[in-house]
């Protein structure tokens, strides 16, 4: 990040102070913007290089490559905001495929008239998210376009972690009789975003449960010798990611609608809008399979978590060349769980 | 939560079915409408068809207000959008019904037409009254349910004087649609009718008294619960078995003889019945539907922006009609689930999740009898 | 589009508004379709209106019923 | 990348079909998308993974990552396109930093309605360019936004590349005598892109140089021991360049006129439009700098080179608290040549 | 590039630097205005003021147009866009000018104001054909440069009868501005003008001959190519070496002594003058800008949007004005390159690149005499 | 602001438009401002305008006067 020369520059105005199209042009502007929000809040040795690239210790192993935009809206909600999703997004993808998160890129797209107050803001919950989750945002870019080209603003995240020698989880690695589970209360982070639309006028008190999932899947990964795969049930939820991972190993999934762990007021909230709380998106939630051998163990160390506490074991793979999900209702009939079809509500990460 | 957990346990469940399985006489079949999309939903959505014994077997009838509006009529919304650039609004359901010419309203949102999906018409309404320099209609569907809130919207666009609202008015009636289907002597055969829920909180249940006497028909009105639809299924085979032909009413909790008498009075001040009105797969039916009464025609969309009806034909591959009729089952249409899914739709029966196609794609595909 | 949902009255608003509760999911409705709301009530909600309200006597005849038929 | 029942969907509608909600939902219409344009084009082994990040073979040495949104103005253009510029921009960024380019993360913001054919021509041309720098586009992110909310299309990219051992680049390397190279005509990319904005309806041939330069870095790095560090002057162009390294590396530079390289036309439509072509964007071009004594050489590198042909030493480092550069013109006088202040035109890259 | 590379000769630059250097006497001072920015621009750019001789003062004139307009009429232009909601079309350089209360164009549009940069007054025009329902207006600023583009557009605008198109008129005069400094007793001291090369082209260069004659100033109209610059220095010295004050023309390829006559006469058809107007620095000068005539008071925007015009003191720390009547210099102003810079302009002068301030700072800080 | 530049006329266009050049460079121009403009014409071009007329004589004799100040 460039510093440019301290006297002749005024400080950002960040309490009153809006976005404005030279601050993407590249020049002076960019260079204080990166220079006194960037570079002030991700402070690290790594962004603190100002070249093109950040320069990086080697990673012995494979490397895991992830990468998300967050275009979510509204971009403050009850339990984040677009900045602590940014990085929870990445570091998540990054962890489930085994993979301990080192490294964060942020790419910033503007919105001219964007207010730097609310910029700041964003940025400061991502310093803090990186810093929990043990991960450097070592290099970073910032567009800015038109009023009326943008929402205010998005952001890229592309993470790289390292794999443990010996490690190689895949979506494609589960077999009949492998066992499902997932790490807790699924639907929340939807439902969250969903009742801070205005157009939606409804209230709860369910907070996205958008959060770093690196600790529980590094235990995973270390504890669990028949650890298939990892996957964090975002856009499409559980339903759509379950249908996801059956697809790609070629089996069957039984899943049974009792043991799926969702909060009364998410189910309410989802009766309110006609939605299925298997589709709907979480954030802080992990789908782990692994071999029947081991299925308390990972139930164990999920739970283990705060994050896990209310794991459970929902289901199990089976054979099947449809590679259909299927679903136990309670009544003792079955159904199968589709992809999501259509949208659910559009522009929830 | 109350009035809803109790009408899901599973434990109760089995005993009614276990009931049903008992009271059943092997010998016959027992053919059951549920006329409303949203008991097709309940069916598919918590499996219940596969528990249900073999010879009772459940028609889905006609009562998905998205899926019987004919394409004329998507297609005179998206013209209001499209030409005359007015802030169309609609409950989301609709946004993929296919529409003449490839389009749909969501394609034709997607290509700049203003066109938002609301959660109530009084949101619509909202629109009209933040966007003053804009026309903004609302696409009103729906059966006896959606239509008590249009016209609570209307008579307060009236007394507060909203010039740049109106309302493209399609909402239609049940029991016309009902009688409509019995009427057919070349029709599907049914021995008895789950009546509809909400509907029924409107219309109360002694609508369907026709039903019984005139076509002798049995009847249980129901609410949408698993509970409810199983429980309305024991008691139409119960009515079956002994011969009945009653109005009976499980749900009664909401449902009463006469329904919600202000509503009634409500759509009577501000609609009229329309002569006829074209329904998907039930052609022209008389007496079916509604239209702005002459003290609200300011308000009505067709005539601010003289929009004609023009009758369109399905797409020939679908058979939404003969399902809508009760005539076929999705899995008959040979369209169903290979160039028809939800994603790319050929009618209108795959885009609604009270759909029979949608339903049956979306959670039955595998467990089909 | 028959989508609803039974909700209790936790506030009568004026102006034909009430707002309405389920299972601590709050919004606000309109009660223009229904005669003399109360708090504590419960209605059935649709597309923002109350249908109707839900006669808990009448309820309870129908849980009652379900209990009924369970086999001893 | 998920592959979805086939025989359940009907083909993507390349030619007059378009972005809709529900392509950026993570279901049906996602997955489709994917399979039939992304994994089509990008096809590598990496990416067909098909899990939540790309699992990647150990780098030996130190990583590089940057990364870079695009969300350039017309979206195509004269020598490119914003795919094509997506993989340079990013690409470039690696390689200046001494680096190998391997990986690339690639997420997609679309606006509703964007149409089907652009977005294949622009995935193809992404997979071509790709193929031609030698890097692998392993993972992507897709998100839909409405109409109105964005600009047709943003791409972000971000890249991994690895060091060679005993190499280390970085802008704060500068010192005084030192010399600095340029690569090619400064000006043409920003040229390029102006003249096809129909709001100042003007008309060139010039031809944006947006490239890939990592053949001519490798070689640099490869063959100049004194190489102090490369940078490339897009946004901002050759004088905001200079300016960041100069501050970097608390030097002053000191260039001639006379020695940069720029086209006639180049220099006549910044006549036009009152621009200077110092602060015109480029995206094929590069500053090297390197001790005197390697100076020669550095010069035939890039020369050798056939994006270096007209490569030319612009000038010297020298000591200079401020960290001015500045430049002597043609008439025997000195001028500063500052950071670029303002933009020149937005929403070039 | 014909008629410019030639202008641009390095050795020919030299060889006219040298005879200046020969010529000067070094016993006394040559204190020159030029009056234009764009010769301000052009002695920056090419750092011809560090080849001169250090007994030759360069003395900025206030020839911006940019830097001259007062903060009142930026204000009153931001109101039509925001308050009004018009479509404002302007030149990009008016965009980061500062207004009242830490605004400018540049931030009133970043926060939604719909304000557009034009390359020429007829892209606002075709803005408002192309935005029937919307008013369109272009402020208008420059010197006889950019005004007769502007009459042709009213001219037509008139022609074609387009009714949601105006302007916002703050032409303004050459030749009043320069009187006007010569007329001040305690102003700058000046032994030689340059005079404009581009609004020559338009009035000629006989509007000068007061300035030699009534105001004993020698004057030399040069073009905007460095060696336009160093000839017209050399021949001013040569003047006054000679004490000579006559009106001499280097750029005789495009200007004449009577100017533009097409053009004089169109402006004389669509403008009238205006009894005074206020410029930065040089506070009300008589007779120094234009008004839309009496047949084009349709389109003149301050009528249409009843806009009066409010004086607004400058910056209190803002020396632009001393500065725009050649008094100081940009160095004496205590914010200059502190927190006054091209991001963070207080006054106009840091905005303009046509200003001294924003050429100072851009080429100059560091190579400052 | 008083950015100008000379451009060639290599097309007379109808409506007192012209499209004109510079090294290359193209751009439809106004000449309403200007009398009886040819193709090869010079003009001074500015904010979409021709100002005026180059006379290829006058431009010649200052580059005489140039030239005629280079000392031997
Ligand atoms: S599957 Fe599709 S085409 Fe066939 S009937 Fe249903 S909606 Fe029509
Ligand atoms: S430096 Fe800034 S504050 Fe000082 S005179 Fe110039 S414009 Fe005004
Ligand atoms: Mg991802
Ligand atoms: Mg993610
Ligand atoms: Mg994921
Ligand atoms: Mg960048
Ligand atoms: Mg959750
Ligand atoms: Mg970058
Ligand atoms: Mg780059
Ligand atoms: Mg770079
Ligand atoms: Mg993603
Ligand atoms: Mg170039």
């Amino acid at each position: 990040m460039q510093e440019k020369k301290k006297h002749y520059v005024r400080p950002l105005n960040i309490k009153n102070g809006k976005i404005e199209m030279n601050y993407g042009a590249g020049g002076k502007a960019s260079a204080q913007l990166i220079s006194e929000l960037f570079a002030k809040y991700f402070n690290n040795e790594y962004l603190m290089q100002g070249d093109d690239g950040a320069y990086l210790p080697a990673a012995e192993g494979h490397i895991v490559m992830a990468t998300d935009s967050h275009v979510v809206s509204p971009i403050f909600f009850s339990g984040g905001d677009i900045g602590s999703l940014s990085v929870h997004g990445t570091v998540n993808d990054v962890s489930v495929c085994g993979a301990k998160p080192l490294y964060l890129s942020a790419g910033f797209i503007l919105e001219e008239g964007f207010p730097l107050a609310d910029l700041e803001k964003i940025v400061k919950s991502m310093a803090e998210e990186a810093k929990k989750a043990g991960v450097y945002i070592v290099t970073g870019d910032t567009k800015v376009v038109e009023k009326g080209k943008g929402d205010g603003i998005y952001i890229n995240t592309t993470g790289v972690g390292v794999v443990p020698k010996g490690i190689h989880l895949s979506g494609a690695n589960c077999k009949p009789g492998d066992v499902i589970a997932v790490s807790g209360d699924i639907g929340d982070h939807g439902i969250a975003i969903m009742s801070q639309r205005a157009n939606l006028g409804f209230e709860t008190e369910i907070q996205s449960d958008s959060a770093s999932l690196n600790s529980m899947t590094e235990a995973l990964v270390k504890e669990i010798p028949s650890l298939r795969c990892m996957r964090d049930p975002t856009r499409g939820g559980l339903g759509t990611t379950l249908n996801e991972l059956a697809t790609q190993s070629k089996v069957g999934m039984k899943i049974e609608e009792a043991k799926i762990p969702v909060k009364e007021q998410v189910t309410a909230a989802c009766e309110f809008l006609g939605l299925d709380p298997l589709f709907v998106a979480n954030e802080g939630k992990l789908i782990a399979i692994c071999g029947p051998e081991d299925a308390e163990k990972m139930l164990e160390i999920m739970r283990a978590n705060p994050l896990g506490k209310n794991a459970q074991i929902i289901g199990t793979c089976v054979e099947d060349e449809n590679c259909f999900v299927q679903m136990e209702t309670p009544f003792g009939g079955t159904r199968m769980v589709d992809w999501l079809s259509g949208e659910q509500l559009p522009r929830i990460c | 939560m109350k009035y809803i957990s109790e009408y899901r346990d599973s434990a109760i469940a089995k005993e009614i079915t276990k009931k049903i399985a008992e009271e059943v006489r092997p010998e016959r079949t027992y053919r059951l409408m549920e006329f409303c999309g949203g008991h097709t939903h309940v069916l598919s959505r918590y499996g219940l068809e596969n528990i249900l014994p073999k010879n009772v077997e459940m028609i889905h009838g006609p009562g998905c207000p998205v899926c019987v509006m004919p394409i004329g009529r998507i297609d005179s919304a998206i013209e209001l959008a499209v030409k005359h650039h007015v802030i169309l609004c609609t409950y989301a359901d609709t946004m993929r019904v296919p529409a003449s010419g490839g389009i749909s309203m969501m394609k034709a949102k997607a290509q700049g037409a203003d066109i938002r999906m609301v959660y109530s018409v009084s949101d619509a309404y909202k629109i009209a009254k933040e966007n003053p320099d804009k026309e903004v209609v609302f696409f009103a569907i729906g059966f006896e349910t959606t239509t008590p809130p249009t016209a609570v919207v209307l008579k307060q666009a009236k007394a507060e004087n909203i010039k740049n609202f109106s309302v493209f008015c399609n909402h239609v009636l049940t029991p016309a649609a009902m009688k409509h289907i019995l009427n057919n002597p070349n029709g599907v055969k049914i021995d008895g009718i789950v009546g509809p829920a909400h509907v029924s909180t409107i219309i109360g249940s002694d609508p369907y008294k026709e039903l019984a006497e005139k076509y002798k028909k049995s009847v249980v009105v129901a609410g949408f619960e698993p509970l409810d639809m199983l429980q309305a299924i024991l008691m139409l085979i119960r009515q079956i078995n002994d011969g009945r032909a009653e109005v009976e009413n499980e749900f009664i909790r909401a449902v009463k003889p006469e329904g919600n008498v202000k509503a009634i009075n409500l759509m009577k001040e501000v609609f009229d019945i329309r002569d006829s009105f074209e329904w998907r797969g039930l052609s022209s039916v008389p007496y079916s539907a509604l239209k702005l009464s002459e003290d609200y025609a300011f308000f009505d969309a067709e005539k601010r922006f003289d929009l004609p009806y023009r009758r369109v034909p399905d797409n020939k591959a679908c058979e939404c009609g003969a399902i809508l009729r009760g005539e076929k089952h999705p899995s008959d249409c040979r369209a169903f689930g290979t160039v028809c899914t939800p994603e790319t739709p050929i009618g209108s029966c795959m885009v609604s999740s009270e759909g029979a196609c949608a339903a049956y794609y979306t959670y039955g595909r595998r467990t089909k009898k | 589009m028959c989508l609803a949902v039974p909700v209790q009255i936790i506030e009568v608003l004026p102006g034909d508004e009430a707002i309405a509760e389920i299972a601590g999911v709050k919004k606000t409705i309109s009660t223009a379709l229904i005669e003399d709301v109360q708090v504590g009530d419960y209605v059935i909600l649709h597309v923002g209106y109350a249908l109707q309200k839900i006669d808990p006597e009448e309820a309870q005849k129908t849980i009652q019923l379900f209990n009924s038929q369970v086999s001893a």
